[in-house]
């Protein structure tokens, strides 16, 4: 530990886990306790993030030292306990602690084991937060790892009525792209000398393995580009990138709407962050080579997802693909390599984790009047109609959460998009110009469900439901603000992500 | 050694030409002999004066107890009776000596002898003043822990050879309850230890002051607390009233003594009765800030310096006050002992024991902790320095 | 002077005692002469400047293990010889002269055995055997290497005596029904 | 008078009472005694040693972790017993031949 | 004059206050929350007044200009600068804009109270309305397209909201949804060519946008799917393209009919007024570019197709709203028209005369509605063959929608006789320079005439002859004069007369206006100069190399371009001509249709069932949303979206992704046996086994006394110890 350290991080890495003891502790029956417990304990989280970001220097690219901890771990493999912070970071810390926050109001209303739910949740929590701060790789994919565990149950046990099959799908899945990205990480340990920094994200980024090449199977290829395809393959499963897209409509759909909510708001940012932590840094000519192979990926995501979630007939299907879709504009962002670019990708992943995050939790309070979901039946009836008529406030949150989804100006969505766009155009215009109409298609299938859930008159199933009550508005009301203020006014965010990014982007400039 | 009688003595003139002439006349250096008397007359005195003490507080608790429930006490011996308590002394030692029969011999008489030990060796580390003190440990407040809990085998040892149902019972009572109230006692103390950074008297006493707002027990809230918590448990380890149970009368005749009569009764009721005044003496030199005197009258500076007396003198009156000051605040405790044993019923064997283990234990472990916390993030800083040094500081009445 | 006058009395307590441990055949005063001892040996420590570990062992010793030794004894049936439940006498428990011999031989292989051990260090180190020099204040020494160095062994014994605890308390409860 | 052998011999001689007591004595409490007395003899050493060879504090250390295993073990081991003699009433070493009760 | 930047962004500040507090407040204080609203945008239009003021009153000159900007956003790093600004940018066109935007719009506030009085929603109306008329005028003050195409898209949003107002009605989602995504592929366009501005300027702002293209930085090419582009060209289309969405031109032209849905009184200011000319603003601001790529032709033709291709539809509509809907594409057909002709300022008039004339008539026809209640039905009435014999008693609403017609038929001395025939005369005279501009003239002059047609069908039908739904004419109520009703209305009406924005009829002097010029709008308005004007030409991509180019750079009624004597006479000669056609066109379109409709000599059943083909056509829009729909979207688009979920769900994830369970269920089935056999049984047991044998021996030295183990333990301690020390 280096001396005048701050121990901010370790308290925002460590409060879940003390929240985790705490539920653990409290008596079963006392479901309100547990409840009021969590939800203290996401909120001093909460406490701790803005005071993180309240400390955080906008001017200095790269981790702030001010926040660095570093404590031996497991020396003899110079592993060490890492954490630190710098502008690509803290958006995401302080997305997941509003989050997380949020969803433990949301899951007020679980009453199957509500202990177990609790502690899982807090946990998951803490492994979160253990990724985006972690500056070990080691440790970084031991957090990485270890999330899947509390996911893992909290899908297989709170979800619908296909959710083992989801759960172990989301499992097996997700744990394949990781044993890609070990391999990744062992052979960076053995390549970089296995000494002390050979875990040390940071002193293994900058491009040093450019000219190093490995022999497999009798031929040579170049080191960096193979891994950097591991590791490709390890994140682009998170993130969903297209071929390995399939786990999430499942995962999305059978999760009950506080892990949805999780899943599509924090986890798949997981994904970007990790290129932006790690594949970008690491191999840096080896992600200047793939990058239009990036974008073309981006752009089927785009494309592909938005005219999948048209086909949907499950409304959280529908947002599930479209957060294919939108991923698909962060992955756009990060091929451009521009200033713009790769600001409007991270802006874009704390963008779409608000009204993502948004649209899920609406859904889930629908679903708890409605207990289904389809906009059209399979027998080929409504599943709602109406909804404006008889939920006018639920409407009106709707709109937001929708418009913000579909980046309309003055909302958040549009400058992270018009940001990527800028970034993108420089160097793929082809691309730009066909990923411009997934803003169509995503435009239309959003108004489409709009349209057949909410205009017309109300049909008799939909009579009895009630609007929003006050819980569920109170909980909405921060992500309503996030997405107006940082659609009008996005300074706050970006100020804090530009130094760090621009550090990024000039280094992979260089090649 | 920081301050005992001998170092006291030792830094004035009349002592040291003493020393010098006691070594001359007998040919080698005397200093180590002078100081064995020194200690030897000392251990002499305060024993005497002690065993005073505990025969005044047997007839103070007559005389409290009368005034509480508005009668007259003892009045008749001496002026207010106040030499009631010799006049049982004298009938003490003229008892008949009745050992049972069919008690084991060897521990029967060993038991009040424990006893009496366990009391008196505490003496040795109780900082009456800062130039009275026999010995001033490095291990202080331990060695009293320890020493005092003889007591204990005392009781224990008197119930067992006794040989009788009742005083079985008494014994195994009283040993029982003095191991676990030991428990949130020691580690009330701790906190205070912990605070003060040291285990001698002379180091807890110095780090307090003559005001109550420098005293220990208003330093943070944990110690607060943890004075009650300390002073119960000095009442259940004295075995008074609410927790008499090893003597209940109701119950065991007269619990583990019940088969002594004469001295031996004696010693026991004695070193009860010492023992009080050693817990309160120890709460006052703990928490309520020892023998100190506000303005640091105690160390004679201001008579020899200001008033310009001699400093023999000067010093001494020094003492008096400090003496004055310990003395005051063990008396007071004192009193309020009597007056809760004559106010509060008795609890239950197993309240008893809920009490101490349930409560009062897991209280002082909390005290323990915070008061780690306390030091840790203030700096060790009081309440007072923190509330009202701190707000001066940052209203900017300077450094 | 003192600490020559405090070994003296030390020692004599604590052999004395020990003989008497060892050779008295009611449990009850050999748990009292073994307090003797530890008494003793609390001197012995004090003599060695070890003031912190005399104090330690008096609390230790005489508030908790003697005591908790005499409630032993007196709940599995005091002093007294008994036969146990089948009816079959035993030797007495507290030895007769069979058990006598088989100990003293024990001892005495023993006995010979590290006599001689120590003969030997003691001839090996006699040059570094240095004279005892001022008994300076360990308790701050004492706390400061149990936190720094020792803890580890510090934490560990921590929880053994939790351990300790816990079990003594569990294992010692009369069975329900 | 005060040196390394007299402490020695103090030692030597609680080890071999405290052997001589847990061979002799048929009684699990008298055996526990002995352990005690073995345990001293062990601290005594340690502390002799540090302070005429080493003289440093590893020694006291050493000792008071005895202290605290042999309190551990008194409360452990009579615990043991008081079970055993509900179970057998009996405190006969050579009754506690069975590993169930 | 002291321009701060906050005291004119107050102008679409305002509004926007408005709305947000109405946001909060309208449930509790509708009254209150109305009054907000149009006090806001009637300070707003006062604070336009001011600026028209000085642009008209105190500078009189062309070069007004105010441009104020301040970071928006700023994502420069250490090496890479990046900063987008945002900011006010003011000339004379933006103040002409202001104070129509503002006066419309407060008129139609007005309105609104007393049309939308009786609405269940009557709050949220205004709430939308403020919102919309911030949008609108934040639009006009824009200093670059980025923030442009950020209020484009606002303004599409609050018009989805209002088409969508009656949501209970299942038309009104389809129409809101349709309205949305139409305009959204223009924007989508709008947002490509604001990327491709952006990598060649490095800003979209204005002023930089004209230097970069006096610069010639426009100069080069730009791969797209592999086709080498004029990036000028490219970039001109794309932004096109957002007023061919926004201005309902052909082919995007399928939703603003449908747009009727909404209030009347937001018909009338976001489908009519405002948000629709919004896109011709644009078209003009990016004039420049537009000429820098060639596209003006492209420009003309589209708005020529659009201009008569709506009048002709209009010709065939039975609701009173959806004739003016038609008629308002047509018009803003006739804009874009002038836009691709280069009648710069013309158009921009059309644009002005037409918001109020086009505001007025939906106003009126808005009052004739409201007016109109059907007891059996409980709702209002838009169908013009139940109307009839209005006149007598709506008079004022009658008064006020004659004007209108009037101005919209190109009658003399109406405002829009003098902006139309402005670009009538414009194309022929393009025409005569160049024979492919005649089918955009001809057809310009063709709606002329379908217009004046149309329009006063629409007034026959409604207002003169015999009442033919009798109990409605029964149950209507007599006019009065009343301030949020009628007055609004004439108003508008007084303010259809040309002389408001020109002192001729034709072009040539008339009145002088001030110092000496007789044209306000030709003094104020100037097409923005673009300084040593690099032309790019492609020889493979320019249709026709020989045409003279330079002929387009001016408008005709650009006084400031010198032109010789000859051709101001040319000018002069071409201009006269154009006029006195569009007088007689229009005169006979009025005369064809009274003879129709006011004295029945003509039978219109029979000339539809001449052209029952035709008519048809007409009747169904000319197959566009047919096509689109039932084609485009249902034929193509949702099968494929099915198609691919079928993909991803059917058969990529279940067999691709799920089939890896079985490869793995052959692997464990084989393990499972090796294990079995070879490892357990063999291998595991076998050691358990030779472990018993060795049980066997060792049993015996167990005997269960404590003290026997202790001796043992000593003895070998002992002779470990004697081992040790021996040696």
């Amino acid at each position: 530990m280096q001396a005048g350290s701050s121990q901010l991080l370790n308290w925002i890495l460590w409060m879940p886990m003390l929240g985790v003891l705490g539920v653990l502790l409290l008596p079963k029956d006392k479901k309100d306790w547990i409840r009021m417990w969590s939800l203290l304990n996401t909120a001093l989280t909460l406490v701790f993030s803005v005071v993180l970001y309240m400390k955080f220097d906008n001017t200095v690219p790269g981790m702030q030292s001010p926040f660095n901890v570093v404590i031996p771990w497991i020396e003899n493999f110079h592993i060490f306990y890492r954490l630190g912070v710098d502008g690509i970071s803290l958006p995401m810390v302080m997305l997941t602690s509003l989050l997380f926050m949020i969803c433990i109001l949301s899951s007020w209303t679980i009453e199957k084991s509500v202990k177990a739910y609790f502690a899982l949740f807090l946990f998951l929590q803490a492994c979160i937060y253990g990724v985006f701060l972690s500056l070990d790789f080691f440790l970084f994919y031991v957090f990485w790892e270890v999330m899947l565990i509390p996911m893992f149950f909290l899908i297989g046990i709170w979800g619908g009525e296909n959710r083992e099959y989801a759960a172990v799908k989301f499992f097996l899945y997700t744990f394949f792209g990781s044993i890609l990205m070990l391999v990744g990480m062992v052979a960076l340990y053995y390549a970089s000398g296995s000494n002390a920094e050979s875990f040390n994200i940071l002193a293994l980024s900058g491009g040093k393995f450019t000219s190093l090449t490995i022999n497999i199977f009798g031929s040579t290829f170049s080191f960096s580009k193979l891994f950097f395809v591991f590791m490709f393959i390890g994140f682009a499963i998170k993130v969903p990138v297209f071929p390995f897209h399939t786990w999430l409509p499942h995962a999305h759909v059978q999760a009950p709407t506080a892990i949805s909510v999780i899943l599509a708001g924090v986890l798949l940012k997981m994904g970007t962050y990790g290129f932006l932590r790690i594949a970008y840094p690491i191999f840096p000519e080896a992600s200047v080579h793939f990058s239009s192979a990036i974008a073309w990926l981006g752009l089927i995501n785009v494309i592909y997802g938005a005219l999948c979630a048209m086909a949907q007939t499950d409304v959280k299907k529908l947002i599930a693909y479209s957060s294919v879709s939108h991923m698909g504009f962060v992955m756009l962002g990060l091929a451009a390599m521009t200033v713009q670019g790769m600001n409007g990708a991270v802006l874009q992943m704390f963008n779409h984790g608000t009204s993502t995050a948004m649209m899920f939790l609406l859904i889930g309070v629908l679903y708890e009047r409605s207990h289904h979901r389809w906009i059209v039946r399979p027998d080929g009836t409504k599943g709602f109609g109406g909804l404006y008529t008889q939920l006018p406030r639920y409407s009106i949150i709707f709109i937001i959460a929708m418009f913000a989804s579909m980046g309309l100006p003055g909302l958040s969505g549009f400058i992270s998009e018009a940001l990527i766009f800028l970034g993108i155009y420089e160097r793929f215009t082809t691309i730009t110009v066909l990923a411009l109409f997934g803003l169509l298609i995503g435009a239309a299938y959003l108004l489409w469900m709009f349209k057949r859930m909410f205009f017309g008159e109300v049909i008799e199933e939909c009579k009895e439901y009630t609007d929003m009550n006050a819980r569920e508005i109170f909980y909405m009301l921060p992500l309503c603000a996030a997405v107006i203020i940082f659609g009008i006014y996005p300074a706050p965010v970006l100020n804090v992500m530009r130094a760090s990014v621009g550090q990024l982007v000039s280094l992979l400039s260089n090649y | 050694m920081n301050s005992t009688i001998v170092s006291y003595l030792s830094q004035f003139e009349g002592y040291q030409k003493f020393v010098s002439m006691a070594s001359s006349f007998l040919g080698s250096n005397a200093s180590g002999y002078i100081t064995f008397l020194v200690f030897f007359l000392g251990a002499f005195v305060i024993v005497n004066v002690m065993a005073l003490i505990g025969g005044l507080g047997t007839y103070a608790e007559r005389k409290i107890s009368a005034d509480l429930q508005m009668r007259q006490g003892p009045n008749r011996v001496g002026p207010y009776g106040i030499l009631q308590f010799l006049a049982d002394g004298v009938k003490m030692i003229m008892k008949e000596d009745i050992i049972p029969s069919a008690s084991d011999k060897f521990m029967f008489t060993l038991a009040p002898l424990l006893a009496l030990l366990g009391v008196l060796a505490t003496f040795a580390v109780i900082p009456f003043s800062s130039g009275l003190m026999l010995s001033d440990l490095n291990v202080g407040v331990f060695y009293l822990i320890g020493v005092s809990s003889l007591v204990g085998v005392g009781v224990f040892l008197a119930g067992y050879s006794s040989n009788s149902k009742w005083s079985m019972l008494g014994g195994m009572r009283g040993a029982s309850q003095i191991i676990s109230y030991e428990v949130p006692v020691t580690l009330s103390i701790l906190s205070i230890v912990l605070l003060a950074g040291g285990m001698s008297f002379g180091t807890l006493v110095n780090a307090q002051s003559g005001f109550p707002h420098e005293w220990f027990i208003l330093h943070n809230p944990f110690t607060f607390i943890g004075f009650f918590v300390y002073f119960i448990g000095a009442l259940a380890e004295t075995n008074r009233a609410p927790f008499d149970l090893p003597e209940a009368e109701s119950e065991l005749v007269s619990g583990y003594h019940t088969e002594y009569t004469g001295m031996r009764f004696a010693f026991f009721a004695l070193a009860e009765y010492m023992e009080v005044f050693v817990v309160c003496g120890v709460a006052a030199a703990l928490f309520l800030g020892g023998y100190k005197v506000p303005f640091d009258l105690g160390d004679g500076a201001f008579f020899t310096h200001t008033l310009h007396l001699p400093e023999f003198i000067g010093k001494n009156i020094g003492q008096v006050l400090e003496l004055g000051s310990f003395f005051t605040k063990t008396l007071v405790l004192y009193y309020i002992v009597i007056w809760i044993r004559w106010t509060l019923p008795r609890l239950r064997v197993d309240q008893l024991m809920t009490l101490c283990w349930k409560y009062l234990t897991p209280i002082a472990l909390f005290n323990l902790v915070g008061c780690a916390f306390w030091m840790y993030y203030f700096e060790g800083k009081s309440l007072y320095v923190l509330l009202f040094k701190s707000a001066a500081h940052a209203a900017g009445a300077g450094h | 002077m003192f600490e020559q006058i405090l070994f003296l009395l030390s020692a004599t307590a604590t052999i004395g005692f020990t003989v008497a441990v060892v050779g008295t055949n009611n449990l009850m005063h050999a748990c009292m002469y073994l307090l003797g001892t530890l008494f003793g040996v609390a001197g012995l420590y004090a003599t060695i400047g070890a003031d912190f570990l005399a104090a330690t062992q008096i609390v230790v010793y005489a508030g908790g293990v003697v005591i908790l030794m005499l409630f032993a004894i007196m709940l599995t049936g005091g002093a007294e010889d008994k036969k146990n439940r089948f009816g079959i006498e035993k030797i007495p428990s507290m030895g007769s002269t069979k058990t006598y011999i088989v100990a003293g031989a024990s001892v005495l292989i023993i006995a010979m055995i590290v006599l001689k051990m120590t003969a030997n260090i003691h001839t090996a180190n006699k040059d570094l055997a240095v004279a005892s020099t001022g008994n300076e204040s360990t308790v701050f020494n004492i706390g400061s290497l149990l936190l720094t160095d020792h803890i580890l062994a510090f934490e560990i014994s921590s929880i053994l005596l939790l351990g300790a605890l816990v079990g003594a308390a569990i294992i010692a409860r009369p069975k329900r029904n | 008078m005060i040196s390394l052998p007299s402490y020695l011999f103090i030692s030597f001689l609680l080890f071999v009472a405290g052997m001589f007591v847990m061979i002799a004595r048929k009684n699990i409490v008298a055996i526990l005694l002995g352990i005690e007395l073995i345990l001293n003899s062990a601290a005594l050493n340690f502390v002799a040693y540090t302070k005429f060879v080493n003289n440093n504090l590893d020694g006291h250390i050493m000792s008071l972790f005895i202290i605290v295993i042999a309190a551990a073990e008194a409360a452990v081991g009579l615990a043991i017993v008081i079970r055993f003699y509900q179970l057998r009433e009996s405190v006969h070493i050579d009754d506690a031949t069975q590993l169930q009760s | 004059m002291d321009y701060s930047f906050s005291n004119v962004a107050l102008i679409a500040l305002l509004p926007f206050f408005a709305f947000v507090i109405n946001a909060f407040i309208v449930k509790k204080f509708t009254k209150l929350a109305v009054t907000i609203s149009c006090l806001a945008i009637f300070s707003s239009f006062l604070l336009a007044c001011r600026i028209f003021k000085d642009v008209v009153f105190d500078v009189y000159s062309s070069e007004f200009y105010v441009h104020k900007y301040f970071n928006w956003i700023d994502i420069s790093s250490a090496t890479i600068p990046f900063k987008i600004n945002m900011g006010i940018y003011i000339d004379n066109m933006t103040a002409i804009m202001l104070l129509m935007v503002t006066g419309v719009a407060t008129l139609i506030h007005v309105f609104s109270t007393y049309y939308m009085h009786d609405d269940a929603r009557f709050g949220r109306f205004f709430v939308y309305m403020s919102l919309f008329t911030s949008a609108m005028l934040g639009l006009v003050l824009s200093d670059n397209l980025l923030s442009v195409f950020i209020f484009w898209e606002l303004m599409g949003f609050c018009s989805y909201s209002l088409i969508g107002f009656y949501y209970e009605k299942e038309g009104a989602g389809n129409a809101s949804m349709k309205a949305f995504m139409t305009t959204r592929v223009g924007d989508v366009f709008f947002l490509v060519g604001i990327l491709a501005i952006w990598n060649i300027v490095g800003s979209v702002s204005f002023v930089d946008i004209y230097a970069a293209l006096s610069q010639g930085k426009f100069a080069h090419d730009i791969m797209i799917f592999g086709l080498g582009i004029p990036v000028a060209t490219f970039a001109a289309f794309s932004i096109f393209m957002g007023t061919i969405g926004k201005s309902a031109q052909f082919p995007l032209q399928v939703w603003l009919p449908d747009a009727m849905f909404g209030p009347t009184p937001c018909s009338a200011l976001i489908h009519a007024a405002t948000m629709v000319a919004a896109g011709v603003y644009l078209s003009l601001r990016m004039f420049p570019l537009m000429e820098a790529g060639h596209l003006l032709t492209f420009i003309a033709y589209i708005g020529a197709i659009t201009a008569f291709g709506a009048a002709t539809i209009a010709l065939v509509q039975t609701d009173i709203k959806a004739v003016l809907a038609y008629s308002t594409i047509s018009q803003l057909g006739y804009m874009v028209l002038g836009v691709g002709v280069g009648a710069y300022n013309a158009s921009f008039m059309h644009l002005i005369t037409h918001a109020v004339f086009k505001a007025c008539l939906f106003l009126a026809a808005g009052s004739v509605i409201h007016s109109l209640h059907d007891h059996h039905t409980h709702e209002h009435v838009q169908e013009m063959p139940r109307m009839g014999g209005l006149r007598k008693k709506l008079p004022f609403t009658f008064i006020a929608m004659m004007c209108c017609t009037l101005a919209i038929s190109g009658i003399p001395f109406f405002s829009g006789f003098v902006s139309k025939d402005r670009i009538l005369g414009d194309a022929l005279l393009a025409a005569l320079h160049h024979k492919v501009m005649w089918v955009p003239a001809v057809l310009g002059f063709a709606a002329a005439f379908l217009t004046a047609f149309y329009m006063f069908r629409m007034m026959f039908l409604t207002f003169f002859g015999e009442p033919r739904d009798k109990e409605l004419y029964e149950h209507m109520h007599e006019e009065h004069l009343q301030l949020n009703s009628n007055v609004p209305l004439l108003i508008l009406s007084i303010f259809t007369l040309g002389v408001f924005y020109s002192g001729s009829l034709t072009g040539q002097g008339f009145i002088k206006v001030f110092k000496g010029n007789y044209e306000w709008f030709g003094t104020l308005v100037e097409k923005p100069h673009v300084a040593n004007f690099q032309d790019h030409k492609r020889q493979l991509w320019t249709m026709d190399s020989s045409v003279d180019r330079e002929e387009f750079k001016h408008s005709r009624y650009d006084e400031k371009h010198g032109k010789t004597e000859e051709e101001a006479h040319h000018v002069h000669q071409v201009h006269l001509i154009g006029a006195l056609m569009s007088i007689v066109i229009a005169f006979s379109g009025v005369f064809l249709s009274f003879l129709m409709y006011g004295k029945k000599s003509l039978n219109p059943a029979f000339w539809t069932g001449l052209f029952s083909g035709w008519y048809r056509g007409l009747l169904n829009k000319y197959y566009f949303d047919t096509f689109y729909i039932k084609v485009v979207i249902q034929k193509m688009l949702l099968p494929l979206n099915n198609f691919l979920a079928f993909i991803d769900m059917g058969i990529y994830d279940r067999y691709a992704i799920d089939g890896w369970e079985n490869v793995n269920r052959w692997f464990y089935t084989v393990a499972k046996w090796f294990d079995n056999l070879v490892v357990d049984t063999v291998a595991v047991d076998g050691t358990g086994a030779s472990v018993r044998l060795f049980n066997v021996v060792l049993r015996t030295l167990q005997s269960g006394k404590i003290q026997f183990y202790f001796i043992m333990i000593i003895l070998v301690l002992s002779s470990y110890i004697w081992a040790i020390g021996s040696n």
